[in-house]
């Protein structure tokens, strides 16, 4: 291994008063060499980003360096000034985003934005900026390069976006990337494609790269060293297969364990249990109306989505953003309106019911949302909330509140809680008590749509449990909505692949997973993160 | 684009005919007619002439046969005949509406261009004194009533000072030419654009200064920084641009309510525009004008909404000529 | 709701709102109690200088009444003008946002294009032209405030229901079959009122200019004193008496300025994530 | 030098002989005019604004000097038969229309067939005339019923107008392309009006007095603005400010300013009175006692010293003391707030709502409102102010639905042109804005009016006239106020404007700028 090219030692952010903590990153010390990737792993508000933005002099106003030095080409760069940083930003050291939407000026055209790199260095001739603008949407592989730079950000995909976000990061070619969880925001496949060109432009240009994630398996995939954090400190370091293989500590092998396995585990066929749950000949488009001498923009969410629930069973509904899954949820639970198609519940025709009708039925399919923080109305108290139902069935509000503590109690939630407002708990905690809303009104079947998307993976790795136990205990069926092949994996009985609002494929996990005869099916598996080198 | 505006300029006639029914019959709810206001002011008044009047004004007529003459006009670009000035409205309109424009645009421009420099000096220069002054000072003349401002600034500068003219569009009798002639109306319009100008102008200020703190914590803004681009492209290029927006926005909302809103302010300082035609009007309850005026002011709004929404699209490219 | 007074109360605009529409709160409900007197009565020669005669100590105007009692008492009409005209508004405003951005569809266009229609009509001139065809009183004023200003409401809570509707807790009250109207009464209405709290100050403070301007032109109420009356009714003698305008019209300005800062505290106590950097 | 002497001559021949200064000719004059007319052809709009820039632009059969006397206008002479029927004018010689057509008796003849049509007022002088005829070119003989006392005051150029046959017979009055650039005979033509600006008068080359007019143009400015109009006259951008172009308030200092000349004069033909009408219908105010309380509660002094700067005079009863036949020999109304109270009581008036209309015409009306308001709250009454402009004010009245409210009214010179028409019960009929308006009926009063009006000699005239005036001031049918005095303000460079008793209205004919 070479002479590092950054080191940080001893880093220490304070946080302005009132926060969490009182620092952000507490004594952290690592080194970034010339060809090498090093990851920075640690769930939410660990000081991963803290760490990214300090490398390039991005910190807000707020919060205070407080000790530590970052070395780079044999300068602090604490100490360096505002002119210093502009000369190293973009030139010596550069960064990528997360969501690349948003880090891209909405009203430039991607090839100004690209050239401005040059500008801001007063670089090249503007002839010779366009040249190497298309040089570069070439390098990082955007398709029909002329057209991309004449292109805004939002006539892009999101990988394409990611792509042209690094090739404005490669454009002077930096001694150092930094890269904040630039593939969160992305499809697996998307994401696998990304991943594979930031390791091979880094090797190309011999980079320093840091990389930072929450993701295990992307560590698996691209890390040649590791850094995990935990609460602005660091609890271990080393290479990619120490860490992965021999974790020290024990946050890291928790870390790890949580981490859902790719192997499905058995699972006893429910086929022969009445069915809960029918989906037949679904259908579903949006139309856009986009003007008078125009045809119309039609999306089409579900197409002929056909498929049944067994008592007790669970069917998983994967597929990548825009397959359709979501809407084929929202149809299920008559949220959104099919054009065609019915669902039916052991033997209603909920598609065939309306208002006042409708609304005595909806209890027996019930819903859990993907974001913790947005599926809870915030000002309202826990117990309303899990008791609203209950109430709008008739149940007196005494009786239905007495439930909703005995229901907290059920998803391991302090009963105390019935009393207190949404904001008061973490983001498992709000998950638990969606889940309690949702068991409120005696379902026969959940429809869990992205349920552990939104969480750490420790507290997934709980929730998940404590889905399936509930499930079996209360013998409900579930329709688990998810692009995380992993999670699939470890919960669902059969799995239905979504592509473009078509089922294309639909199996049990285990045959799912050993023989995927769909192409897509077989693209997807390959992109999940990790895959090749399966960790512990 | 163009199925666009065509799309538009429909659904504007169709608004202009919803207005011009409900004024229409909203203004004949007014107690007193024309009629009622000329035998006052000729200090005779039986009822053979109050009658005589009406019958010449077609006030005798049923309601909704005198909307649809009314109608009938307008679609065919007559507004009528204001009996009450014995001239068509269209060209008693005609000769106002310059003088109206003039104006507001004036006030509009003066407005949208100092607003948004404090607006952007506020917020570059965030926290400091000259926040706080400019701050304090956009909150001032939002909350000052205009009349109050008008009137301070004729006894400040016409009265006191005599620098400037304190009422009419150009010096009567003068005959200036040319140059002389722009000069003079200049002259003449400082005061009432100024104190048109000046709430819409701390509005923009307010909001550019808020909108462009609001961008600044955009992401692309990092972005920007991490290219290593220098501050004053960055606040330009990437900051100003995106914070402007929801100014436009506002300001085309503005620009079409300040030919109809410039009331106070042309009657303050006798600017001979359609305001003070249409408070006129109103007070002589001269429907046709009146009509006329408020069609032709909506007829304002409309386009200026138009083109405030074509400035957009083109300022942003997200927006596509969709309804 | 400590956590919204402690925002509100650090922030120095949002005390220096409150405290100066507590002060005219207190005089508009208080004053008259020391002023028994109707402030139309002649208490004295005219235009007597303010601060000559302790009696009435802000001057006479033109007829020889008592410049502040009629501060005082006009302070009632500007803000019950204000505050019930924005209500008028709230009241056409907020069921008719909520009612568009929760059905959407036909019904969001219809009542688009009628709020649009409304905001076509440029409101100075409907709101004259309505308080003259109503005849002005304190009723039609703020009929015709409130009929003018309620499409900004209409639309700004039609865009908030927009977003809260495809909510998730919003989904989750419907797939638990609570009826629409309770839906939007307790899930969504709730939290779209900040933003509604906010422009609702800001309204308050628009329509006692408002109000004023329409007492300027003469179109006031002429029963009930107000602010705007006393700066058009002295407007005249305003190189003679400056006292009789200046004063109604710092009134005006304060309770004007007072409100707007309300407003900017209750946007940096409702709406913390946007204020944060601000200052 | 020559030029000069001529032209004393000249003037000397004229009206102004007394006068010790000599015109000068040339010049520009900027007058204010307020509210802005809304036409200028003068027999078919009469509002004031309207008469006052027309009246330099159309001229009337006679002039009446500040006594009211008759003075030669287009007719240079007249005669009135002995039996008082018959009255023959002599038109002057020489007299073009601006167009340069000659006006003859024939234009007479046409514009009193046009004027009885568009000209409600001239309409109701006419009544009396049987016929009018004429005999040749230059001869106008007016034959009537009866012997009607006032009738020589009725041609005054407002009243009626002399309108050009050769541009209006046969056409459609009201869209005649004329209207919008009168022509007539007088001293000024019209050359230019931008809306909302200006008026824009030029001097007739050919006027029929040789040397007038001496003004070279005239503007008439339009500031709708008081105070606006208050700083123009300041900063010398008009000259001229006629009566009522600035509020009251303002008069006093505006006179004071350096070079202002003020005057009262030029309104003595019209001699404005100003009352409030009383509802005799409404149960409350028939009772005589509380009308005469209200006259009695009503400070009319300070409303004349505080609201109209000490302008005009309190009125004594229906007529106004500068028209023929006034006597002041009536009962009187101080005020006495405790009289008026005792009166309220005797009445039996128990604070029942009374809704008072002010006149919406500016701040002083408005004002003046206000304070009666006050008057009458401080002996008892219940007073509510209805709020309403101009025209929804005329229809309340017209529609009788009000108790109280303000009016002022042109007397016209003579209580049988000016006075009578509002207290004779022939005179009440709904859907008219003046006249009597109050519904008050008396059989003595309408008996005493009508003989006023036709008895053949001015002292059988002032008898009847002594003896109603009387009966009204006991029963107060309405409760009279001020005469009001508008005072025309002008820079003391400009001369002899007002000269007659209709004032500005015909007064640039006259005027000369001392340069």
């Amino acid at each position: 291994m070479g002479d590092p090219v950054v080191s940080i030692k001893n880093l220490r952010i304070a946080l302005p008063r009132g926060a969490e903590r009182t620092h952000a990153v507490d004594g952290v010390s690592f080194d970034l060499t010339a060809g090498k990737i090093v990851c920075v792993v640690g769930e939410s508000g660990s000081g991963k980003s803290m760490c990214a933005h300090a490398l390039l002099g991005l910190l807000p106003d707020t919060v205070k360096v407080e000790s530590g030095e970052i070395a780079f080409e044999g300068r602090d760069l604490l100490s360096v000034d505002q002119d210093g940083w502009r000369d190293l930003r973009g030139r010596r050291i550069a960064m990528v985003f997360q969501e690349p939407m948003t880090a891209l000026n909405p009203l430039m055209r991607i090839g100004e934005q690209l050239m401005e790199v040059f500008e801001a260095h007063d670089l090249l001739s503007p002839k010779e900026r366009r040249a190497k603008a298309l040089a570069l949407v070439r390098e990082v592989g955007l398709p029909d390069p002329e057209r991309i730079i004449r292109a805004y950000p939002h006539q892009l995909s999101g990988g394409q976006r990611q792509r042209a976000m690094i090739a404005m990061a490669l454009a002077l070619e930096p001694a150092v990337l930094v890269a904040d969880e630039p593939t969160t925001a992305l499809d697996v496949t998307t994401q696998a494609q990304i991943l594979k060109l930031i390791r091979n432009l880094q090797a190309s240009h011999n980079m320093a790269v840091m990389f930072i994630t929450h993701d295990f398996g992307v560590v698996a995939d691209i890390a040649d060293q590791v850094v995990v954090l935990r609460h602005g400190k660091v609890v271990e370091e080393g290479t990619a297969e120490a860490v992965l293989g021999r974790p020290q500590h024990d946050y890291t092998k928790a870390l790890l364990a949580a981490v859902p396995s790719f192997d499905p585990p058995p699972r006893r066929s429910r086929e022969d249990a009445p069915r809960a749950l029918e989906v037949v000949g679904l259908d579903k488009t949006y139309v856009t109306p986009t003007g008078w001498f125009r045809p119309k923009r039609e999306t089409r969410a579900a197409h002929a989505v056909n498929f049944a629930i067994h008592q007790g069973e669970t069917l998983g509904l994967v597929g990548e953003s825009g397959s359709g899954k979501s809407s084929v949820a929202r149809l299920v639970m008559r949220l959104i309106e099919a054009d065609r198609g019915t669902v039916r519940i052991g033997d209603v025709d909920l598609t065939a019911l309306d208002g006042r009708a409708l609304r005595t039925q909806r209890h027996r399919i019930q819903m859990i949302f993907q974001d913790p923080f947005a599926s809870l109305n915030p000002r309202r108290k826990v117990g309303r909330i899990i008791a609203d139902g209950m109430v709008a069935r008739g149940t007196p509000l005494e009786a239905a509140l007495k439930r909703a503590q005995e229901l907290l109690g059920l998803v391991g939630l302090d009963a105390g809680a019935i009393g207190r407002y949404p904001h008061e708990f973490s983001g498992g905690q709000r998950q638990r008590i969606g889940i309690a809303r949702a068991l409120a009104l005696d379902p026969e079947i959940i429809v869990a749509d992205e349920a552990v998307s939104a969480l750490d993976v420790s507290v997934q790795a709980q929730v998940l449990r404590l889905l399936e136990d509930l499930k079996a205990r209360l013998g409900l069926s579930m329709l688990f909505i998810t692009h995380d092949l992993r999670v699939a994996a470890q919960i669902c009985d059969r799995i239905a692949v979504m592509q473009k609002g078509e089922i294309v494929e639909l199996k049990p996990t285990a045959a799912l997973f050993a023989d995927p005869e769909h192409a897509y099916t077989r693209e997807l598996l390959a992109a999940v993160p990790g895959r090749k080198q399966e960790v512990a | 684009m163009l199925s666009f505006i065509a799309q538009r300029v429909v659904k504007g006639v169709i608004v202009l005919l919803a207005i011009i029914v409900l004024n229409f019959f909203l203004i004949r709810l007014a107690p007193g007619d024309p009629a009622v206001v000329m035998a006052g002011e000729a200090g005779a008044s039986d009822q053979i002439f109050v009658a005589q009047l009406r019958e010449k004004f077609g006030l005798d007529r049923p309601l909704p046969e005198q909307l649809l003459i009314y109608v009938k006009g307008i679609a065919s670009l007559d507004l009528g005949f204001s009996f009450r000035q014995q001239a068509p409205v269209a060209k008693l309109i005609a000769e106002r509406l310059p003088a109206t424009l003039l104006l507001t645009l004036t006030a509009f421009a003066i407005s949208l261009g100092l607003g948004i420099l404090f607006g952007v000096l506020a917020a570059r220069f965030a926290g400091t004194f000259l926040d706080t002054a400019i701050t304090v000072l956009a909150l001032i003349f939002y909350a000052t009533p205009l009349f109050w401002i008008a009137l301070i600034a004729i006894l400040l500068f016409s009265v006191w000072a005599d620098w400037l003219p304190s009422f009419g569009y150009e010096t009567v009798g003068a005959g200036y030419t040319g140059l002389r002639h722009a000069l003079d109306v200049g002259a003449h319009l400082v005061m009432p654009a100024a104190t048109l100008g000046l709430f819409f102008m701390a509005t923009y200020t307010r909001m550019t200064r808020a909108s462009m703190l609001e961008v600044k914590r955009l992401d692309f803004v990092k972005t920007a920084l991490a290219k290593g681009l220098r501050d004053g492209i960055i606040l330009r290029r990437h900051v100003l641009r995106n914070a402007l927006l929801p100014v436009v926005t506002l300001a085309g909302v503005h620009a079409g309510t300040l030919v109809g809103g410039a009331v106070l302010t042309e009657t303050v300082f006798a600017w001979p525009g359609i305001g003070r035609l249409m408070y006129d009007a109103l007070i002589q309850r001269d429907y046709n004008l009146l009509l006329g005026v408020f069609v032709v002011s909506s007829a304002m709004v409309l386009i200026f909404n138009l083109v405030t929404d074509l400035v957009y699209r083109l300022v942003d490219p997200r927006i596509e000529y969709a309804s | 709701m400590r956590q919204f007074w402690r925002t509100m109360l650090r922030s120095p605009s949002g005390i220096i709102g409150l405290i100066i529409l507590v002060l005219a709160i207190v005089i508009a409900v208080a004053g008259p109690f020391y002023f028994p007197n109707s402030p139309w009565r002649m208490v004295q020669r005219p235009f007597v200088p303010p601060f000559t005669l302790a009696k009435v100590p802000l001057g006479t105007d033109a007829l020889g009444r008592d410049v502040l009692a009629g501060l005082i008492f006009g302070a009632r009409v500007s803000l019950l003008v204000g505050l019930v005209s924005t209500l008028v508004a709230l009241v056409v405003g907020v069921p008719l946002g909520a009612i568009a951005g929760y059905f959407g569809g036909r019904v969001d266009d219809a009542l688009m294009r009628f709020t649009e229609f409304f905001q076509t009509i440029p409101s100075f001139a409907l709101a004259i032209v309505l308080v003259a065809i109503l005849q002005p009183s304190i009723y039609s004023i703020v009929a015709a405030i409130g009929l003018v200003s309620w499409p900004p409401v209409a639309r700004l809570v039609r865009g908030e229901v927009l977003s809260l509707r495809t909510r998730e807790y919003v989904q989750a009250a419907v797939v638990t079959g609570q009826s629409n109207a309770w839906i939007i009464w307790r899930e969504i209405l709730p939290n779209a009122l900040s933003p509604v709290i906010v422009l609702a100050s800001l309204m308050v403070a628009t329509a006692i200019l408002l109000e004023s301007s329409l007492s300027f032109l003469g179109l006031g109420d002429p029963n009930l004193i107000s602010w705007g009356y006393m700066v058009g009714a002295g407007r005249t003698v305003i190189r003679q008496a400056w006292w009789i305008t200046v004063f109604p019209g710092v009134a005006i300005l304060l309770s004007v300025l007072g409100l707007n800062l309300i407003g900017e505290g209750l946007n940096d106590a409702l709406n913390p994530r946007l204020s944060r950097e601000g200052r | 030098m020559l030029k000069r002497v001529l032209l004393g001559v000249v003037v000397g021949c004229g009206l102004s002989a007394a006068q010790a200064e000599e015109p000068k000719t040339g010049g520009v004059v900027n007058a204010v005019i307020q509210p802005e007319p809304p036409g200028l052809m003068l027999a078919m709009v009469q509002n004031g604004p309207t008469q006052m820039v027309s009246g330099n632009i159309f001229e009337g059969l006679l002039r009446y000097s500040p006594k009211l006397e008759p003075l030669p206008g287009l007719a240079e002479s007249w005669t009135i038969s002995p039996d008082a029927k018959v009255y023959t004018f002599k038109l002057k010689k020489g007299v073009t229309w601006h167009d340069g057509k000659p006006f003859t008796s024939a234009d007479v003849l046409f514009s009193i067939e046009m004027l009885k049509q568009t000209h409600a007022r001239a309409r109701n002088n006419l009544v009396m005339v049987e016929k009018v005829e004429a005999p040749d070119d230059l001869t106008v003989v007016f034959t009537l019923k009866e012997p009607f006392g006032p009738f020589i005051g009725i041609f005054e150029v407002g009243s009626m107008p002399m309108v050009p046959k050769h541009l209006y017979e046969g056409t459609d009055y009201k869209t005649n392309p004329n209207n919008n650039a009168p022509v007539g005979t007088g001293p000024f033509m019209f050359k230019e009006w931008q809306k909302g600006s200006f008026i824009r008068m030029v001097k007739n080359p050919n006027y029929h007095e040789k040397g007038k007019p001496y003004l070279d143009e005239v503007y008439w400015q339009i500031i709708p603005d008081a105070a606006a109009r208050a700083v123009a006259f300041e900063t010398g951008k008009v000259d001229v400010l006629p009566g009522g172009s600035i509020e009251n308030f303002d008069v006093p200092r505006v006179s004071k300013l350096p070079g202002a000349c003020v005057t009262g004069a030029g309104w003595e033909f019209f001699s404005p009175l100003s009352w409030m009408w009383l509802n005799n219908r409404n149960p409350i105010l028939a009772n005589k006692k509380v009308r005469q309380a209200i006259m009695y509660a009503i400070d009319r002094d300070f409303a004349k010293d505080v609201i109209w700067n000490g302008l005009g005079k309190v009125a004594t009863g229906p007529s106004a003391s500068t028209i023929k036949f006034y006597s002041d020999d009536v009962p009187k109304y101080p005020y006495d707030p405790a009289k008026a109270k005792a009166l309220l009581k005797e009445a039996g008036y128990k604070g029942e709502k009374i809704r008072m209309l002010p006149l919406a015409y500016g701040e002083t009306w408005q004002r003046w409102g206000e304070a009666v308001k006050q008057n009458l709250q401080d002996v008892g009454m219940t007073i509510e102010t209805i709020a309403t402009d101009v025209p929804g004010g005329n229809q309340k009245i017209m529609e009788w639905d009000y108790d109280i409210a303000f009016t002022y009214l042109y007397q016209y010179g003579d209580p049988a042109l000016g006075v009578s028409r509002n207290y004779i019960t022939s005179a009440i009929a709904k859907g008219q804005l003046f006249n009597n308006v109050e519904g008050y009926s008396n059989p003595e009063v309408d008996k005493l009016f009508a003989e006023g009006a036709t008895a053949p000699t001015d002292a059988k005239r002032k008898e009847a006239y002594d003896k109603v005036q009387k009966i009204l001031a006991e029963d107060v049918p309405v409760a009279w106020l001020l005469e009001l005095q508008f005072p025309t303000i002008t820079k003391c460079k400009v001369k002899s404007l007002i000269t007659t008793g209709i004032g500005v209205n015909d007064g640039f004919r006259d005027a000369w700028l001392d340069k």
